[in-house]
């Protein structure tokens, strides 16, 4: 009781007397978690935008005649044993035909007097969507050319390799940044756990001296740091959705927001940030005073 | 000596401290100090009083020697032992260690908290320990606005408010003149009636030249042969110092 | 005399006693040049690739025939009239024929018995690579619909469409991110200095008391802070080149580079980051210590 | 008084300061020190003495009333005339102001350092100090490491260290027993006969009681009945005291 109350008192006492310096660590975790979540943010929409561009990801495998129901779940069969697949069409020669005349829009009247079924049959397989599929395409085109009744088969290499490439890039883009950022947010975190130890080094070593028990000095340093941590981390991601919320609204309707589909973090990663700050922050001021223990 | 005592408080035997890289502060110091007593510590200045009250509650470990206060060796007791120690003993710092941010009833009230004390005890020992020093009216005053003897007299309310076992003073009336020295005086006297042990360190003779009260004095030190009789000191010590006043 | 030797000295030795904290706020300083030239960077090459990819960008003027050389040196005086453009190039039907025959591809064979002259020659505009210009695209356009014998303007509508908005969209999150990092570094800027300030305080209010002059007490921070500015941002951006160097080296032969022509700042640039690195510091540890010299 | 004195060093004519929100530590104090002259200033803990050193050297300054050093007025003064002023000042702290982290000899030097004195000079002037208050063995330690009547010494020494025209020194035997304080009186009443003016306010009877000084003594912020025929302080200085005391 006696020290559940003296452990409150002193902190809200903390709380008030260095409230300046509060609000300057508070601001800190702020930005910090604000930084962080932002960055996540952009990585998680950029590998969302993958999936959304890997879309257009098919390997076209060209057949010499049209294949019966039969053939085609041999096919079917053949395909799936390689790798799994998200998706596999069978295009008759009538479809491609109907598809080519589209692509050439108002020039299609070149086509006028050809046979209907002049282009040939084919098999469209639509990989995963993922990098590691990217990477094993040329060896999945490879496989196709080995089925039987295969003319060739075709995929946008030069496209693949430019969006694997870009993919990869924007990877090393994020991961520097966010390598900077954390070694940015953690030098400032420990900047701001140095001023506070400092400015109550002689505090500390006094209610050492005074024989106070380890918990006396340590548990509002816990507390605190539990709070901060939770209001900081609250802020950063309020702060982050509001920016997020003037974003989408700047972009709606342009041809972006079809490209790239913006979402939020779901609740359980807002929980999760939230949790690991709260923590973070609890234990990062409570084992900075270990030294302090110790006297 | 140390046997016939009822009690003994404090108990130093050959104790050595070295400052580095070469100040002998103290060499082979045995002294003992029985529980209830008062002592008076003196010495030129820079003879090593205040290192020997920081080897009493272990602020300072001694390179050699034995140290033990009521009954218990500081070399081998464990952690939350010494912090139950250290509440028994209230020590009033020459540099004072008050918290400048502080109130005067926030510094005074620190001691009575470490050890869990009720708030409605605390704040009654509080007033009554500013009465007595006459400092009633500078209660909610930050500690860092005080003039340096009021600062004294904080500093000498915070060590004796937890009621300690044993009281350390030193130089408890440097910034005090001779009125307010009486005041504190005083207090130290009724908490060595109500069977406080207090060892005070000081240069101000007029403290210790009436009473009964045993006078140790440091020289360089060492301990100098003392005044009533007591068997510690080494007996060539006032030769060595002054070897090293040269 | 006696007063450089002075103040010298006084900086010497303050960078010995405190080179802890000295090498804390180097680091700060390495680390927000080096944030703040990285996204510049980023911010440059991302302007080059957008002129890189506006090559793509074209109108193209559709005729109802075959303009003579004087009819092409009046288009080309109206289209100057309108707007400054970078290219204009006539393209005959010949000439059209031969690409269309390009791009088909290995389906060419359909255009075998077509007269090479059924499409219509047409004028290709280029306009100046900006982002002014995108936004005036439409207007162009419109203009260009009312010049005499013209059929029809075409220009990859939604492809700019879409180039302009990824731009804007790049624009606000590298403009996002530098407020971002402008606010942590300003506040881990004054953190420092007020870290640096608060531990010398006393040792200020000393020499004010001691009669210090106001040049005695201030010269070295000056000093102090030139160095950590010079030190700091050539370190900074040392860092940086080092990334950029791995980053080339890691991208090297693979299709992004040619897509964004990465190249890092030139020399001036470079200088001029330094320059204004150095004179902030100077001027920013200089000004910290006003509150002081008021004593 | 102040017309009859060859030159008059310290003017303080009804001077007044009040701390927020209502610590009266001076009312009306008026006094004049002539130049060359070693004047002592008593008084209880609190009554005003720091704070009327404090004026002087103006780190604080008066509610009302006027403050004249070396015949300038501390209200009026620029910027660079109370810099150079201050380096004509010496002052030792009664809470001493050292830095703990520079050396002992950096401490004394950075009062010399300040007036642009040559590194030779102020060599040797350290050495002489330190050789005069015993400390020469110490001249590398660092100030935070000295024990508090040592680094009381280092203080003293930095106030004398640029032969100053006006010495204060604000309890400046403190932390020093008997014979460090003489050794400490008699550096000061060199400087006195070498023509500086010395306030020194201290506690200490046994400082003044022996030699012919001007004694006057502050009580809750008045100056009382001057004891040498002074025409300071205020008649009723005592019976306001005897009121603030219940
Ligand atoms: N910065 C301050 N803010 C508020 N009150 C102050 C401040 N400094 C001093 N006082 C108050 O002014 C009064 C006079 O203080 P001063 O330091 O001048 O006393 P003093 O005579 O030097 O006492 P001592 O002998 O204890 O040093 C005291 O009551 C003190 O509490
Ligand atoms: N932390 C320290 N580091 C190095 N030397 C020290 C330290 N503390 C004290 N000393 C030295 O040890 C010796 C004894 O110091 P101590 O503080 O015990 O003296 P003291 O008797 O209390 O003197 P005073 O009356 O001046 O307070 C002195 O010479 C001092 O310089
Ligand atoms: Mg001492
Ligand atoms: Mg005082």
């Amino acid at each position: 009781m006696n020290f559940l109350r003296a452990i409150i008192g002193q902190t809200l006492r903390n709380l008030r007397r260095t409230w300046s310096s509060q609000a300057l660590t508070l601001l800190t975790i702020t930005l910090s978690v604000l930084i962080f979540s932002f960055f996540f943010l952009i990585y998680i929409n950029m590998i969302n935008a993958g999936r959304h561009m890997g879309d257009n990801l098919r390997l076209i495998v060209y057949l010499d005649e049209e294949p019966g129901k039969p053939l085609q779940d041999e096919y079917r069969r053949k395909i799936l044993k390689f790798d799994r697949v998200e998706r596999i069409e069978f295009v008759s020669s009538r479809q491609a035909y109907e598809r080519f005349r589209k692509q050439l829009g108002h020039d299609q009247d070149v086509l006028e007097g050809m046979p209907r079924n002049f282009l040939p049959p084919s098999i469209e397989v639509y990989p995963i969507r993922s990098l590691a599929t990217l990477t094993r395409i040329k060896r999945f085109s490879d496989y196709l050319q080995t089925l039987p009744g295969v003319l060739k088969v075709q995929y946008g290499r030069e496209w693949i390799d430019r969006f694997y490439s870009f993919v990869k890039l924007m990877r090393v883009v994020v991961i520097l940044s966010g390598l900077l950022l954390l070694l940015t947010t953690t030098f400032m975190v420990a900047h701001t756990i140095r001023l506070t130890l400092c400015s109550r080094e002689r505090e500390l070593e006094l209610l050492r001296l005074l024989g106070a028990s380890n918990q006396y000095i340590r548990a509002p340093f816990f507390l605190e740091g539990a709070l901060q941590g939770l209001v900081g981390s609250i802020c950063g991601l309020a702060a982050l959705y509001v920016f997020f919320d003037w974003f989408r609204l700047r972009f709606a309707g342009t041809a972006v927001l079809n490209l790239f589909p913006f979402t939020f973090f779901p609740i359980p990663v807002v929980l999760t940030i939230i949790t690991a700050a709260t923590l973070l922050c609890a234990g990062g001021s409570f084992f900075s005073t270990r030294r302090i223990t110790r006297l | 000596m140390t046997a016939n005592s009822p009690r003994v408080m404090v108990e130093l035997i050959k104790v050595s401290k070295t400052y580095p890289p070469s100040v002998h502060a103290l060499q082979d110091v045995s002294l003992s100090v029985r529980s209830g007593e008062m002592l008076f510590l003196t010495g030129k200045s820079g003879a090593g009083k205040t290192t020997l009250l920081r080897l009493l509650c272990r602020s300072e470990v001694p390179d050699k020697g034995l140290v033990e206060v009521a009954g218990q060796d500081l070399e081998r007791i464990s952690g939350s032992g010494l912090q139950q120690l250290r509440r028994r003993i209230g020590m009033a710092y020459q540099d004072f260690r008050l918290l400048p941010r502080h109130t005067v009833a926030q510094n005074i009230a620190l001691a009575m908290e470490v050890a869990y004390r009720k708030p409605s005890f605390i704040r009654k020992r509080t007033r009554e320990l500013l009465e007595r020093l006459r400092l009633s009216d500078k209660y909610h005053t930050p500690a860092g606005e005080l003039s340096r003897g009021e600062q004294q007299r904080i500093a000498i309310a915070r060590a004796l408010a937890n009621r300690p076992d044993l009281v350390l003073a030193d130089e408890p009336t440097g910034n005090l003149d001779r009125e307010t020295s009486t005041l504190v005086m005083e207090l130290f006297r009724e908490h060595e009636e109500q069977g406080a042990t207090l060892i005070i360190a000081t240069h101000d003779r007029e403290l210790f030249d009436d009473g009964g009260h045993r006078v140790v004095e440091l020289r360089d030190g060492r301990l100098l042969a003392p005044e009533d009789g007591e068997d510690t000191g080494s007996g060539d010590a006032s030769l060595q110092s002054e070897e090293a006043d040269q």
